[in-house]
């Protein structure tokens, strides 16, 4: 029973994981939480729905599609909210991104709302699941795709922001935003495509999610909370942190439902993120910063 | 009157003070200076309670105040400024400089909800006395005014009064002159030694322009990477070798 | 000279006066509604009693907590649970309710001390969830997700909404011109000082743990006893009226209002259910909308309607560039400085 | 004859008329007359609420688009009596403060004659009381809870299969097929704890033990723990209170992890065809069986022609079974209204409605008999097929 639950938390928890990495892009870069998040990953999910199931085209259409679709919403996520992307709005960005939550729900409603309460959109591979240890650990092909794309994802991300000068920008512009500018460091492009990233990633994850799950349109708030957590527990500024805090939260979550009681799910859940926000503000692996006066 | 004893501070391992020991006479003004990174922020950081010391401690009187909160040292009577102007935005100026005399408010919430006789009477008395203390500073016309609508000059006089309108003890001011032109800085060294000749307060200077230090200042400190270097009158201290290579650099003594 | 019509006309609005007047010509204009427009009236005289706490929280001192729809549901809930379980009358009830709140709010404070801004925000919101979670599974008190039919009040001869209405108008009224006042005081400066800086507050001798602890009190008491009015006026308490959607409705209204200001705090409630609703039959456009409105806001207005308003009710027309363009500092945290003063009055 | 399509222009003159009744409706006498409130010589207006929009807009807004699928057709057929029937539709959001303002809207401002709507049973529980103390004729279409229509109350009617019968018939079902240990799934919202409330003490009465009784929430992507929990239990059932999502979870994992039992669905779940699409896992919905308040499946022959009416007059809205239940309410509000008579008035069509007691609806499993006031009371069984086609396996009444 422990090894069956712990594979499920541990897939779950890539999952929260991913959400994780687009908190922390932004959060990283920009110094931002955007509440459309979750959202947004809905918006991947219902995609996918819409090229996969109703226009019947195979998963890479589909990833084309999200990408497009959350680089477009990206874009035009960072040229609503340039003017709040600074350090002092930061409570002014969280409202007007709790504002864009709502818009962005409205929206799939208006355009996928008729068509269902709930959408299923096919596995992405058939076939039986992977059994090990004679029975032990079995793990649903769907999984193990989550699982590939979240590895695919993480790998992209180290190799982005160590190689290349974009994400060499981005550090620089979270470790000293004035400096980065001075030196000559094109701050907004950094701004735009750190909003980019963190969405695209988000997508992303809703694509690899909605197989695994049924989509509605109010699926994203509950994940991005979760997502959240994970980077919260990870240490919010950490890439490797947030999938490491996302598969602890899975982790725990599963170990509550299944020796406690599955009526304390959802509580474990908030009870962790409480308390690692209290106790453990700077998460596993959060790098220290003084904080300024 | 406040003595600063062996104090020694570190960040995330990173040593900021070590050692620092010196004391601010009843009624003198010592001013502190040191090349930036030296500690002065952090040293005064430290006596008015926002930072613990990792080991040492100040003495205030005859207490002990390195482990006292900051609203209780403010309360006994230990003010300061800030390097750039903490003026709430929220408030006129006068306002601003009624919070100075927080801690001696006593009404409680029902006398403040129902604006009651205690709560009316000290209101008035605070509006009064922080009236008297802008006009003192000249800034009296200012008093409805937002703070954010005046000059950077003027936010800081602002700020002074605010922090000398309870009349305290010792009176910290953490570069008081930033941005000022030359005329400005000489107004500001007279404001300063006349708040210790008219309240008999003690003030400690964080200064680098050294106009202000040298007119203002009846004895200097210097500092430099987290230890008190020089100690003595201002004439005396600029002469130092080692203030001299370590802040004001070789050329300082010749120009002045 | 007309510089002292308008310190006359200053002191005049900051009288309690013109509330009151406004309070009974909106109760007598009440009374003559019929049972679906007094509802929403009072629903909105309700929610300018909590949006006049939550104001205190978000604008003035500067916490930006998610768990005040949960506290004005505990409100609710131990109103309408004590008069249930127990058969206590609605008043002690009520009363009860808003001491529990009060307490429950003043702990709620504690995570405050520790940590702020978005972190204290995702915080209270897990703890707002964790509330959620408690009303529905702890089922032989609270009834748990299905809800429980709460006594309604009757008095004076009136039906219930009327009852309901006149007790909110009274009670809401004599909340707005309490805390306008406490505003005015110290209290009101010291919330502003630990918004607008905490280190600054705290070296002139501002005690931020108790300011804090204090703007957490009265605004969760403030919510308690809404809460508590709320329970009667819909007679029937469930979880959902408390959810996470409606803590968001809330932050509408006080950015459409205007955070940080009381005028706001009546304005955000009115605009936000009416409009509300209006566009019951809209289909779908009202997530639309309500999104849209709170970004266009925070970009446009960050002050939100009170200070326009405000502006043309005393003919004051300042230069837009100074005035209206975003504050540097917190936009949102720290805006109205100006106008403050006049805001308070009305 | 018009269909009520031209919507748009429906809702510009409701927002107006909003507008005006806010202001001044109220301040002016009603107009008094002959007529009963919401008739005139050749109209009759029903309102309705319920979500139209959020969450659970397909409760709300599908069942009012089979309501007024109907009744353009009874209009095309020339109305009742001569009289058309007007439908004026309210979303309530699935809120109890909406709820309440819905049905006051709809009993002071629209002035309609006779309330046929509500689907979330909190919503309709909350504004229950405006709807008793005003009299107004009252047909609940979609909401379940029991306590909306028990006790009894003169003006209130429910045409949804009840929660406590759903529950009552489902351990009957058990009992029949054998089962002596079952095993709960519910969501803990209220539509699952209503569901839960009245499940557990009637598989009690029919001796059946609950032997595991977990919960699973909306926001849930995984079961493993409610499943290997469920298991080791070995139930000879599985009855599974929740919503098609959180359903097709339990149902994916237990598939996976090798769990396999007699599952039972709800009423939420009508489509079992549909929900095989949304599991998604060959051969995971085997041994699922669900029960519907309609005796046949949307996508049945039966109702074909059904489907082809709402797809032209609700394009945007895939056609769905809480069509159906709409389709069902309105046929009995329609049965009452011809009975009735020329002189309509709220006590005669209250009157009317107490009398039906052998209604033959089209999509009813068995005749509507209104004598406590909860008209439908029995319910199909519906499973999908090896050919992949819903079919109704058997109907039960309760005994």
């Amino acid at each position: 029973m422990l090894s069956v639950l712990l594979t499920s938390g541990i897939a779950n928890g890539l999952l929260y994981g991913l959400i994780a990495l687009g908190v922390v892009v932004l959060s990283k870069a920009a110094n931002a939480v955007n509440f459309s998040q979750g959202d947004l990953m809905a918006v991947g999910g219902f995609v996918s729905y819409s090229v996969i199931s109703a226009a019947g085209l195979g998963p890479a259409a589909a990833i084309v599609a999200v990408l497009v679709v959350s680089v477009v919403a990206g874009i035009a996520s960072f040229l609503i909210l340039r003017p709040l992307m600074k350090t002092e709005h930061v409570m002014s960005l969280l409202i007007a991104t709790i504002g864009l939550s709502f818009l962005v729900k409205g929206l799939i409603r208006l355009i996928w709302g008729g068509q269902g309460d709930y959408l299923a959109v096919p596995p992405l591979v058939q076939g039986p699941p992977l059994i090990l240890f004679g029975g032990n650990v079995i793990i649903p092909l769907q999984y193990l795709v989550m699982m590939a794309g979240a590895a695919v994802i993480i790998l992209l991300f180290a190799a982005f922001f160590r190689f290349t000068r974009l994400g060499l920008f981005m550090r620089s512009v979270a470790d000293n935003p004035r400096a980065a500018q001075i030196v000559g460091i094109p701050t907004q492009l950094v701004l735009c495509s750190a909003m980019v990233l963190s969405i695209t990633v988000t997508a992303i994850a809703g694509f690899l999610l909605a197989p695994a799950t049924l989509i509605f349109p109010d699926m994203g708030f509950a994940l991005f909370l979760k997502g959240f957590a994970a980077a919260i527990i990870g240490g919010i500024n950490s890439l490797p942190g947030a999938i490491v805090g996302g598969i602890l939260l899975g982790v725990c979550e599963v170990m509550v439902s299944g020796y406690v009681s599955s009526s304390a799910q959802e509580l474990s859940a908030f009870v962790l993120i409480f308390v690692a926000l209290i106790f453990f503000p700077r998460g596993i692996f959060g790098a220290r910063k003084t904080r300024s006066v | 009157m406040l003595d600063v004893k062996d104090v020694s501070l570190s960040f995330a391992g990173n040593q900021v003070l070590n050692g620092v020991d010196f004391s601010v006479q009843s009624g003198e003004v010592l001013g502190l200076i040191g090349p930036n990174g030296a500690g002065k922020t952090s040293i005064m950081n430290v006596i008015t309670g926002i930072h613990r010391p990792k080991e040492g401690g100040v003495r205030f009187g005859d207490t002990s105040i390195s482990r006292l909160p900051p609203h209780q040292i403010a309360s006994m009577g230990l003010r300061r400024t800030f390097q750039t102007s903490l003026l709430c935005n929220g408030l006129s100026v006068v306002e601003n400089v009624m919070l100075g005399l927080e801690p001696q408010n006593s009404y409680n919430i029902w006398s403040a909800l129902v604006a009651g006789k205690t709560a009316r009477a000290w209101e008035n008395e605070a509006r009064e006395r922080s009236m008297e203390m802008l006009e003192w500073m000249g800034m009296a016309r200012f008093a409805d005014r937002p703070g954010q609508s005046l000059s950077f000059g003027q936010q800081r006089l602002v700020e002074i009064s605010r922090a000398m309108v309870s009349h305290p003890d010792v009176l910290l001011l953490d570069e008081p002159a930033v941005g000022l032109t030359a005329p400005r800085v000489e107004e500001l060294a007279e404001k300063i030694k006349s708040i210790r000749d008219n309240f008999g307060t003690s003030i400690l200077l964080i200064e680098h322009v050294m106009q202000l230090v040298l007119s203002a200042c009846d004895r200097v400190v210097v500092m430099a990477t987290g230890t008190v270097i020089a100690d003595g009158p201002p004439e005396e201290v600029t002469r130092d070798p080692a203030v001299i290579e370590s802040y004001l650099g070789r050329g300082y003594y010749v120009e002045s | 000279m007309p510089e002292k019509i308008m310190k006359h006309a200053k002191g005049w609005l900051n009288s309690p006066v013109l509330p009151i007047l406004i309070a009974v010509l909106v109760g007598a204009f009440g009374l003559t509604l019929n049972p679906y427009t007094l509802f929403l009236l009072t629903r909105i005289v309700i929610f300018v009693m909590l949006i006049v706490g939550l104001n205190i929280m978000l604008g003035y001192s500067g916490q930006f907590t998610f768990a005040h729809a949960a506290l004005f549901g505990v409100g609710a809930y131990t109103t309408g649970l004590l008069q249930v379980h127990l058969g206590l009358p609605f008043v002690p009830s009520i009363m009860f309710a808003v001491v529990l709140v009060t307490a429950a709010g003043t702990l709620l404070a504690l995570p405050a001390l520790r940590i702020s801004g978005i972190h204290l925000a995702i915080a209270t919101l897990a703890v707002a969830q964790a509330v959620t979670w408690v009303l529905v599974n702890w089922t032989d008190v609270t009834f748990g997700a299905g809800g429980f039919r709460a006594p309604s009040l009757r008095m004076f001869g009136m039906d219930k909404t009327q009852t309901i209405f006149v007790v909110s108008l009274v009670l809401t009224t004599a909340v707005y011109l309490l805390v306008r006042q406490l505003l005015t005081t110290s209290f009101g400066r010291r919330f502003i000082a630990i918004r607008d800086n905490q280190v600054a507050a705290a070296a002139n001798g501002v005690h931020v743990t108790r300011v804090k602890a204090q703007a957490f009190a009265i605004s969760a008491a403030i919510a308690g006893l809404s809460g508590g009015l709320y329970s009667s006026l819909l007679g029937f308490v469930a979880p959902e009226s408390f959810n996470l959607e409606q803590m968001i409705l809330m932050k509408i209204m006080v950015v459409v209002g205007g955070i940080g200001t009381m005028l706001g705090s009546v304005i955000g409630p009115i605009v936000v259910l009416t409009l509300q609703e209006w566009l019951r039959d809209s289909e779908g456009w009202l997530e639309i909308i309500f999104g849209g409105m709170l970004v266009a806001f925070v970009l446009f207005l960050p002050r939100g309607l009170a200070p326009l308003i405000l502006n043309a009710i005393t003919g004051k027309f300042r230069s837009q560039s100074v005035d209206d363009a975003p504050q540097t500092g917190q936009s949102l945290n720290a805006a109205p400085s100006e106008n403050r003063k006049d805001e308070e009055a009305v | 004859m018009a269909r009520p399509r031209n919507q748009e222009r429906l809702i510009i003159n409701k927002k107006f008329a909003f507008l005006a009744g806010l202001f001044l409706s109220t301040l002016m006498p009603t107009v008094g007359s002959a007529q009963a409130p919401g008739v005139t010589e050749d109209t009759i207006k029903i309102g309705t609420y319920g979500p139209i929009t959020g969450p659970y807009f397909a409760f709300g807004r599908l069942t009012m688009n089979g309501m007024e699928a109907l009744f353009a057709d009874v209009n095309e057929a020339g109305g009742i009596n001569g009289r058309q029937i007007e439908l004026v539709r309210v979303d309530d959001q699935c809120d109890p403060a909406g709820a309440i303002s819905a049905v006051r809207r709809l009993i002071f401002n629209e002035e309609v004659f006779a309330i046929v709507g509500g689907s979330c049973s909190n919503g309709v529980l909350a504004a229950k009381e405006d709807i008793v103390e005003s009299g107004i004729p009252y047909i609940n279409f979609a909401a379940a809870s029991n306590k909306i229509s028990a006790p009894k109350e003169d003006n209130i009617f429910t045409s949804m299969l009840t929660s406590n019968l759903e529950s009552a018939l489902q351990a009957q079902y058990l009992a029949d097929v054998g089962a002596t240990s079952v095993a709960v799934v519910a969501q803990h919202d209220a539509w699952g704890r209503d569901r839960h409330e009245t499940l557990i003490p009637a598989l009690e009465e029919k001796g059946i033990e609950v032997v595991a009784d977990e919960e699973l929430s909306m926001e849930s992507n995984d079961a493993t723990a409610q499943v290997l929990r469920i298991q080791s239990a070995q139930p000879d059932a599985v009855v599974l209170l929740s919503y098609p999502k959180p359903a097709s979870i339990f149902l994916r994992d237990s598939a996976r992890l090798g769990f396999s039992s007699t599952f039972i669905g709800t009423s939420v779940i009508p489509d079992p065809v549909a929900f095989y699409e949304q599991v998604a896992v060959p051969g995971a919905t085997d041994n699922f069986v669900t029960i519907s308040p309609s005796r046949h499946p949307v996508d049945s022959e039966e109702a074909a022609e059904w489907r082809e009416k709402l797809v032209s007059a609700f394009p945007d809205d895939t056609p769905h079974s809480y069509n159906l239940y709409g389709i069902t309410a309105g046929e009995l509000t329609v049965a009452a209204l011809e009975a009735a008579g020329e002189d309509l008035t709220r006590e005669s069509f209250i009157a009317a409605l107490d009398q039906v007691n052998a209604l033959e609806t089209t999509f009813g499993p068995g005749t509507l008999d209104c004598s406590t006031h909860q008209c439908l009371q029995s319910a199909a069984w519906i499973k999908r097929n090896s050919d992949g086609v819903a079919e109704v396996v058997g109907t039960s009444e309760l005994d």
